[in-house]
């Protein structure tokens, strides 16, 4: 559904992806691993055109999408988690959420909202609590909770377990994993490459700005040179 | 002898107790490690003690000196550098500069100063980036960046918020090595908080484990991790995910 | 013709200015500069002074330019101080380089006194039109002329006429309240004021300052002079502020015999009247006016119909400004800018405003300025005193919008 | 000891910008740039035609100001809207003990710098103290500028809104900084003190509190955990800051020989210290002495252009405000089409 | 507020007042500098009004914000000497025209600079302002105009005087601090102004279009002072210059209001207008602004978040 063709991007003049490559399937839970400044971020604000790709294509579900605005993007189903979350720091956390249904214009909010709420039991708890005030784990549940209000066919994560602590991981990581299952597709950025390779039904290896490696997630995680340069195995 | 003392710190933000009456006392020339879950006050701990804010209640001992309620700056030139969990270079100066400012602090000599300073780059590894504008810098970099600063200020005792955080596996095993070193080089007494376990496991002499402000437990790496109160709050139970 | 005064100040540069001075005195045109503030807040005065000087020059021209130098005419060379001294001082000195023979200006008086200063420096006469300061012409500047009444004057008249009315009056003021702008000119008329009818018995209380440039409703300071029980105000603002006090004059209703504007920028104007109406009506001014001349009246109907407004007083002086600068070329028969300094200080000019032949004293005050008292009566303002220049008797007592 | 950059990406794209020297050489190249542009510059009235005179002294009284301004807000990253309280504090100085008790000129500049770098390190003091910053601390400064303006209008002692004339003297004098209306050595004296403001800034920079300042900006937590105390360094720079716009309102005050409140203290001269810095190029050396260049002449410019037009422009003749509308217009467009101001853009294009 | 400065606002206020009865010694003269007070603060409030949204929501420091408020009087002046109708009759035609003039500053110009640095914006609109007004010079020219109302009535207010203008001005800074309120939090177009507030990436990508939000946002903001020109008409001289002497005393209300709240606004409109009147009163001679500005400097160092925002 989502298909990048030689996509390079980069801040000002510095150009820092080149002609990636990379596809993301239906329902299809896909990571994007590498190194610190691979470009793992910027590959995802290209697609989600927080930044403009200075050459090459992106399509999703057939429409090219680079050339328009991020809120275009969004309303079209594509959801990025940015790696600062985007949270509307003064509003609750169900002020928080119900803006993630901007674009569904609220037919269906009270259904998502529970379905968010089932998720992450722990945002029906802290519905009035201004979002800014929540610990870093409750944030990056806020954030996917909004995402997923939008009701996404694809949604972009930007490393959602940084700074987490080792049982925060965990959660994240279950619920990603109930995203994919309840049928969304996801494109996954992440440092804890181990943990990612593993629920991943494919993957790519981006160094330097460009994919060097790709293939199906839990192969790739047994690979040789994955193991060395990545998993510090 | 005793470096670090902190006796029953606490402190508030409009009612909330990020950090309750909290002790810890560091020997010199050992590596304390602190972890606890997200929100647990680990971050406003090292703020407490780096100066940054003043405690509401208990006092804090450097090196047999009280320097309690002292700002930041007195506070660092007492010997205490801090690290920042979100990196915070000086944007738009050159890797060189950044490490020359935290030089200064140490000499009258703007041309020795720079010297050191270049050493303390080739030390840490930024040699390739010393003339580049640090706010161009990848995040691997930004966070040696931080810790060279620290470096060139010559501390006694050195505070690190995750310096290990957003930096791959393979990224990490060299800065593990390099905070060893301080210690075992330069006998440096090292305070530091992270949420990567292995790195915990394999540095510190001893570990404080926060909880809401609270601790819950210290003791060596292994007491820790075991402590059913700690796996409870902060590791959590066998992973669904990470287990395969 | 280049005058060696012109050069005996300045070394370099300065030179520049005298051969501006040489080529206006071929015979053919003769540069005037004018310095008003044609943008800014007081644009639309700056436009009135602009408009008088344009006329003037006009008026010159048509009876065949200046006779003693073979009929050369006057040209106008504008320069705009957008209301500011700096901007005033760079424009005046373009205007000496350019060729100017002298400077026409400038409606504020902080402008004036910069360009007192660069007029001296340059040899360069200097024709006060509007700028009422007494503080400008007490340097010893021997190139600046004044042709307005300065600003002390204003208060001395309303003092005097107050004397008059009140003499002729049964319930005569014993006190009277002072409502002015707190900046200079409000401040200093309430003093010279103050003193001069003390002298004569009456009492000045309350004295009301007000910052013009903030205000916007003056109902509290009318109500402390309500309290207070004076039987009249003496009322020193500008434009807007007249209309605020006197807006707040008539929502308030205090007891008042009259209301005297001392130098008030509001109340002798036909806008006012049109802007206040009926509430308007009976309110005294003293200020400068239009004389009884054919001239004058001349004047104004030209205004009109070449601007499509209104004619207020201050282009009138601009325009006697141009005659006594028309005047001093006749007798100096020269443009050299020395000569005509000495012709001007020298000359007598019969003024299109009210009061007597324009000639200069040592300081280079105009000798025949004074102020009169105007009054609005059934929506006209008109001069009431002193009796040479009335077109009508006094009013008074005069209660407000009565 | 290993580095970690053995993984490290090694290509060009992700190869920061890199100052290509040794940071004293590049201070040293300043030094010398001054130099030239000075010696050259000094030429200037020699060149100019008699009329440009003025408007050559306005723009190096706008570029001083602007130099001033640049340090606090530039480099010191403190948005000071305000820069007329100690333009007009220099300029009154000046005025007030040259006319009250005949002080000579230079003193009063003295004068006016130190007290209004005891001003600026007060305000300083005061916001840092309460933790007033960003836009706040912008309007803040302002209002300091306007509550001088309405204390000078109503202070005796300062003559009120009156201010002070400068009086004349018959010869030109150095002592007094007095010279006939147009003299050649009032550019040059503006020129010195321009080329003295712009030395102790790159001084400064270049020195430790300079430095400092800088990463004061960047970050103010992380300096201040290196052992930087950042309040005293940000006074140092207010305070060095506030003296030499201070500079720039007394020999405005010689040049013009005329201050009042209105003049000294109003908004314009804080806007006018800030607009060279900005088309110039904000935080760069020699971004305000390049906007200076720009704003001084183009106020002046549009209004010459509209008095002798051009035949095709003959229809705009005469009309007053349209001068000013033009001039906004350009503004405008600078400052939307030029983010980084004239030098940092070229300098950014340079570098590529 | 917070419980202390509440109170001690209270007893400076009851300072205040007896001050100014010992001193004008009449209480005619202190009900009348409080009527004065509340309904000249009304009026700041409510030119106020759009600076506060626009400053809050898009950190906009807009100095044309006067400039605007000078063009609704001449819209206004324009509608009344075109059709001769009752100036109130024209609140409608100022607000769409400063809605479509404010919109066209935003998308035209400030859209391209947002996210720049502070003077970015500040610049470009002192000179929208510049030319704003001298664009009403060059068209109206500098004489004074005025859209005098045929019959404003005087009113009585607890012994005090006043205008019927004048009080509908007051009336008009309450209804729309309300309207703004509401639109604010009960709207669609409220929310999304909010989330853009917010986090400006963020609502992108939930799918709000940001630069329709900043262009409606600055659009809304102008059209406060839209009505606010219109509603000042008429006890106005109009010449091109008769915004400015709002704008200073606009931002002082936005801050000490908080930015950003149409509410707070109002109150410290009314705050600053009643330390104008009684420091007129109590200082007379001083310039009221001197009050004014010392009580805006006091508010930055004791509250800097504004007399009605959360603590940072
Ligand atoms: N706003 C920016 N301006 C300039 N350069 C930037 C910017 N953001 C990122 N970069 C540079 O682009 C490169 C790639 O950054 P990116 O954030 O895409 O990497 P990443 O793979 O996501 O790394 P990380 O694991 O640190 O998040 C880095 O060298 C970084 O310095
Ligand atoms: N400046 C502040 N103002 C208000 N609350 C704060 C502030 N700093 C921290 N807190 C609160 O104090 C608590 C402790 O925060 P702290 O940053 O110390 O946690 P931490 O242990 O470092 O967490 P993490 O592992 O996520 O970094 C949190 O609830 C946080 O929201
Ligand atoms: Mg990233
Ligand atoms: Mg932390």
């Amino acid at each position: 559904m989502l298909e990048l063709d030689a996509v390079s991007a980069g801040y000002g003049r510095l150009q820092v992806v080149h002609e990636i490559e990379l596809t993301v399937g239906e329902g299809e839970l896909v990571a994007l691993v590498g190194a610190n400044g691979a470009g793992k971020s910027t590959t995802l604000r290209a697609i989600s055109a927080l930044l403009r790709p200075t050459a090459g294509s992106v399509r999703f579900r057939g429409e090219r999408i680079d050339r328009l605005r991020p809120h275009q993007v969004t309303r079209r189903g594509l959801v990025h988690v940015p790696e600062d979350r985007g949270l509307f720091g003064g509003m609750t956390v169900e002020e928080n959420l119900r803006m993630g249904a901007w674009t569904t214009k609220g037919a269906t909010v009270k259904q998502d909202l529970a379905r968010v709420h089932e998720l992450f039991p722990i945002l029906a708890e802290r519905a009035g609590q201004a979002a800014e005030t929540l610990s870093g784990g409750q944030q990056q549940m806020v954030a996917i909770g909004r995402a997923l209000m939008a009701r996404p066919a694809l949604l972009m994560l930007d490393e959602p377990s940084t700074g987490l602590s080792p049982k925060l991981t965990w959660e994240v990581f279950d619920a990603v994993k109930a995203v994919r299952d309840s049928g969304v597709a996801v494109l996954l950025v992440e440092q804890n490459a181990h943990q990612t390779l593993t629920i991943a039904d494919r993957a790519y290896v981006l160094e330097s700005g460009t994919t060097v490696l790709h293939g199906n997630g839990p192969e790739l995680a047994g690979d040789p040179r994955v193991r060395k340069a990545y998993l510090g195995l | 002898m005793t470096l670090l003392e902190v006796h029953g710190v606490s402190k508030s933000f409009r009612g909330v107790r990020a950090v309750d009456a909290v002790d810890l006392s560091v020997e010199e020339g050992r590596i304390q490690g602190i972890i606890g879950p997200n929100g647990a006050g680990k971050t406003t701990f090292f703020n407490l003690v780096a100066g940054a804010f003043a405690p509401d209640a208990g006092r804090i001992v450097v090196n047999g000196r009280d320097v309690t309620g002292l700002s930041a700056h007195r506070v660092a030139r007492a010997g205490v550098l801090r690290t920042f969990q979100l990196m915070r270079p000086f944007a738009t100066m050159t890797v060189l500069d950044n490490v020359t400012v935290a030089a200064m602090s140490r000499t009258r000599s703007r041309r020795r100063a720079q010297d050191e300073a270049s050493e303390v780059i080739d030390r840490i590894g930024l040699t390739r980036w010393r003339d580049s504008v640090s706010g161009a810098l990848p995040t691997a970099a930004l966070k040696r960046l931080e810790l060279g600063r620290a470096l060139a200020c010559r501390p006694r005792l050195l505070l690190l918020d995750e310096v290990l955080a957003g930096l791959v596996p393979s990224e990490r095993q060299p800065v593990i090595e390099l905070i060893a070193g301080l210690r075992r080089e330069e006998g440096m007494t090292l305070v530091f908080v992270e949420h990567i376990m292995a790195a915990v496991m394999q540095l510190s002499d001893s570990v404080l484990v926060l909880d809401q402000g609270r601790t819950i437990a210290s003791g060596t790496p292994a007491e820790v991790t075991s402590d059913p109160r700690v796996i409870e709050a902060y590791l959590g139970e066998e992973p669904t995910v990470a287990g395969a | 013709a280049c005058g060696s005064g012109t050069t005996s100040g300045g070394g370099g540069g300065g030179g520049g200015g005298a051969t501006g001075g040489s080529d206006g005195g071929s015979g053919k045109t003769i540069k005037i500069g004018t310095l008003h503030p044609l943008t800014g807040t007081f644009a639309g005065d700056g436009a009135q002074l602009e408009n008088g000087v344009k006329l003037g020059i006009k008026a010159v021209n048509d009876a065949g330019g200046i006779k003693s130098l073979g009929g050369a005419k006057l040209a106008l060379d504008p320069g705009d101080t957008k209301g500011t001294p700096e901007t005033g001082q760079s424009e005046a000195q373009r205007l000496v380089q350019d060729g100017a023979v002298a400077l026409v200006g400038t409606y504020q008086s902080a402008v004036a006194q910069n360009i007192a200063a660069v007029a001296e420096r340059n040899k360069t006469p200097f024709l006060m039109d509007v700028a009422s300061d007494n503080e400008i012409l007490q340097h010893g500047y021997k190139y600046s002329f004044r042709v307005q009444p300065k600003a002390s004057l204003f208060a001395e008249q309303a003092a005097k006429y107050l004397q008059t009315l009140n003499a002729s009056a049964s319930p005569k003021i014993t006190k009277i309240a002072y409502l002015h702008e707190s900046s200079n000119f409000g401040t200093g008329n309430y003093k010279i004021f103050k003193q001069a009818v003390e002298r004569a018995g009456v009492s000045v209380s309350p004295e009301i300052g007000y910052d013009a440039a903030s205000v916007s409703d003056l109902t509290t300071q009318v109500t402390q002079i309500k309290a207070s029980g004076a039987q009249a105000v003496a009322v020193s603002g500008y434009y807007n502020d007249g209309v605020l006090a006197a807006k707040a004059i008539a929502a308030v209703q205090p007891k008042l015999q009259a209301v005297l504007g001392v130098a008030d920028g509001a109340f002798d104007q036909a806008q006012f009247v049109a802007d206040v109406g009926s509430r308007a009506e009976n309110y005294f001014d003293v200020n400068y006016a239009l004389g009884k001349s054919a001239e004058a009246t001349k004047l104004a109907t030209d205004y009109r119909s070449t601007y499509g407004a209104a004619m207020r007083t201050e282009a009138a002086i601009a325009y006697d400004a141009v005659k006594v600068i028309a005047a001093g070329l006749e007798g100096a028969k020269s443009t050299d800018r020395t000569k005509l300094r000495d012709a001007i200080a020298a000359s007598k000019v019969t003024p299109v405003v009210s009061g007597s032949t324009i000639s200069f004293d040592a300081a280079g005050e105009n000798t025949g300025a004074l102020p009169v008292l105007e009054q609005v009566q059934k929506g006209k303002v008109v001069t009431v005193l002193p009796a040479k220049d009335a077109t009508a008797e006094p009013i008074f007592p005069a209660v407000p919008g009565k | 000891m290993s580095t970690v950059f053995d993984t490290a990406p090694e290509s060009d794209a992700s190869a920061p910008a890199t100052a290509a020297r040794h940071p004293d050489v590049l201070w040293a190249r300043h030094g010398v740039a001054l130099l030239v542009v000075v010696v050259l510059a000094a030429f200037a009235p020699v060149v100019l035609p008699a009329s440009q005179q003025a408007v050559a002294v306005q723009v190096l009284i706008f570029a001083i100001m602007a130099v001033g301004w640049n340090l606090m807000s530039g480099f010191g990253g403190m948005f000071n809207f305000g820069n007329a309280a100690y333009f007009g504090v220099g300029a009154y100085a000046d005025a007030y003990l040259l006319v009250e008790h005949g002080v000579s000129p230079w003193f009063g500049m003295l004068a006016g710098a130190a007290l209004a770098a005891a001003l600026a390190a007060l305000i300083g003091f005061l916001t840092f103290r309460y933790r007033v910053s960003g836009a706040y601390f912008a309007l803040a400064t302002f209002a300091f500028a306007e509550i001088l303006r309405l204390v000078a209008t109503n202070t005796d002692l300062v003559n009120r809104s009156i201010g002070y004339n400068v009086p004349l003297l018959q010869d030109a004098s150095w002592t007094q900084l007095q010279f006939p209306a147009g003299d050649h050595r009032y550019y040059w004296t503006g020129l010195a003190l321009l080329a003295l403001a712009m030395l102790v800034t790159i001084g400064y920079l270049r020195s430790r509190s300079g430095q400092y300042t800088v990463a004061i900006r960047d970050d103010e937590a992380a300096a201040s955990s290196l052992g930087v105390n950042v309040l005293r360094y940000r006074l140092q720079t207010m305070a060095l800051s506030g003296a030499i716009t201070a500079v720039a309102g007394a020999f405005y005050t010689q040049y013009f020989l005329f201050v009042n409140p209105d003049l000294a203290f109003s908004q314009n001269q804080s806007i006018q210290s800030i607009l060279p810095a900005v088309i110039g190029g904000v935080g760069t050396i020699w971004g305000p002495l390049i906007g200076a260049c720009i704003v001084g002449p183009l106020s002046n410019g549009t209004s010459t252009l509209l008095r002798h037009p051009p035949d095709w422009l003959m229809f705009l003749q005469g009309r007053s405000g349209l001068d000013v509308v033009i001039y906004a217009v350009l503004l405008i467009l600078i400052v939307l089409l030029l983010p980084k101001g004239i030098y940092g853009t070229v300098r950014d294009r340079l570098r590529r | 507020m917070r419980g202390r400065t509440a109170g001690l606002l209270a007893v400076l206020a009851v300072a205040v007042v007896a001050g100014g009865y010992a001193k004008a010694g009449s209480g005619q003269v202190v009900m009348q500098a409080i009527v004065t007070g509340i309904l000249s603060g009304g009026i700041y409030g409510l030119v106020a009004m759009g600076l506060t949204l626009i400053f809050g929501v898009l950190d906009i420091v807009n100095f044309a914000h006067g400039a605007f408020l000078m063009v609704a009087m001449f819209v206004t002046y324009a509608f009344v000497s075109g059709t001769g109708t009752n100036p109130y009759l024209a609140l409608v035609v100022a607000v769409l025209a400063l809605l479509v003039l404010g919109g066209l500053v935003q998308g035209g110009l400030l859209n391209r600079t947002m996210g720049r640095p502070l003077e970015n914006q500040l610049l470009i609109t002192l000179g929208v302002s510049l030319l704003l007004t001298n664009v009403a010079l060059l068209v109206y020219g500098g004489d004074p105009h005025s859209v005098g109302l045929a019959d404003d009535r005087r009113i009585r207010v607890l012994g005090a005087v006043t205008n019927l203008s004048r009080v509908l001005a007051f009336a008009g800074s309450i209804v729309l601090a309300l309207v703004l309120f509401v639109v604010l939090n009960r709207t669609r177009l409220g929310a999304a102004i909010r989330a853009v507030a917010s986090n400006s990436e963020g609502a992108a990508l939930v799918g709000i279009d940001v630069r329709k939000v900043y262009i409606a946002t600055f659009a809304i903001g102008t059209a406060c002072a839209g009505a606010a020109g219109m509603l000042v008409a008429p006890f106005t001289t109009i010449t091109p210059s008769s915004g400015n002497q709002y704008t200073i005393i606009a931002f002082v209300v936005v801050v000490m209001g908080s930015k950003g709240n149409a509410v707070g606004a109002l109150v410290s409109g009314l705050i600053i207008g009643l330390v104008e009147q009684f420091g007129g009163v109590l200082l007379p001679g001083q310039s009221p602004l001197l009050a004014v500005f010392v009580v805006f400097v006091l508010v930055l160092f004791l509250r800097p978040q504004g007399l009605f925002g959360r603590p940072a």
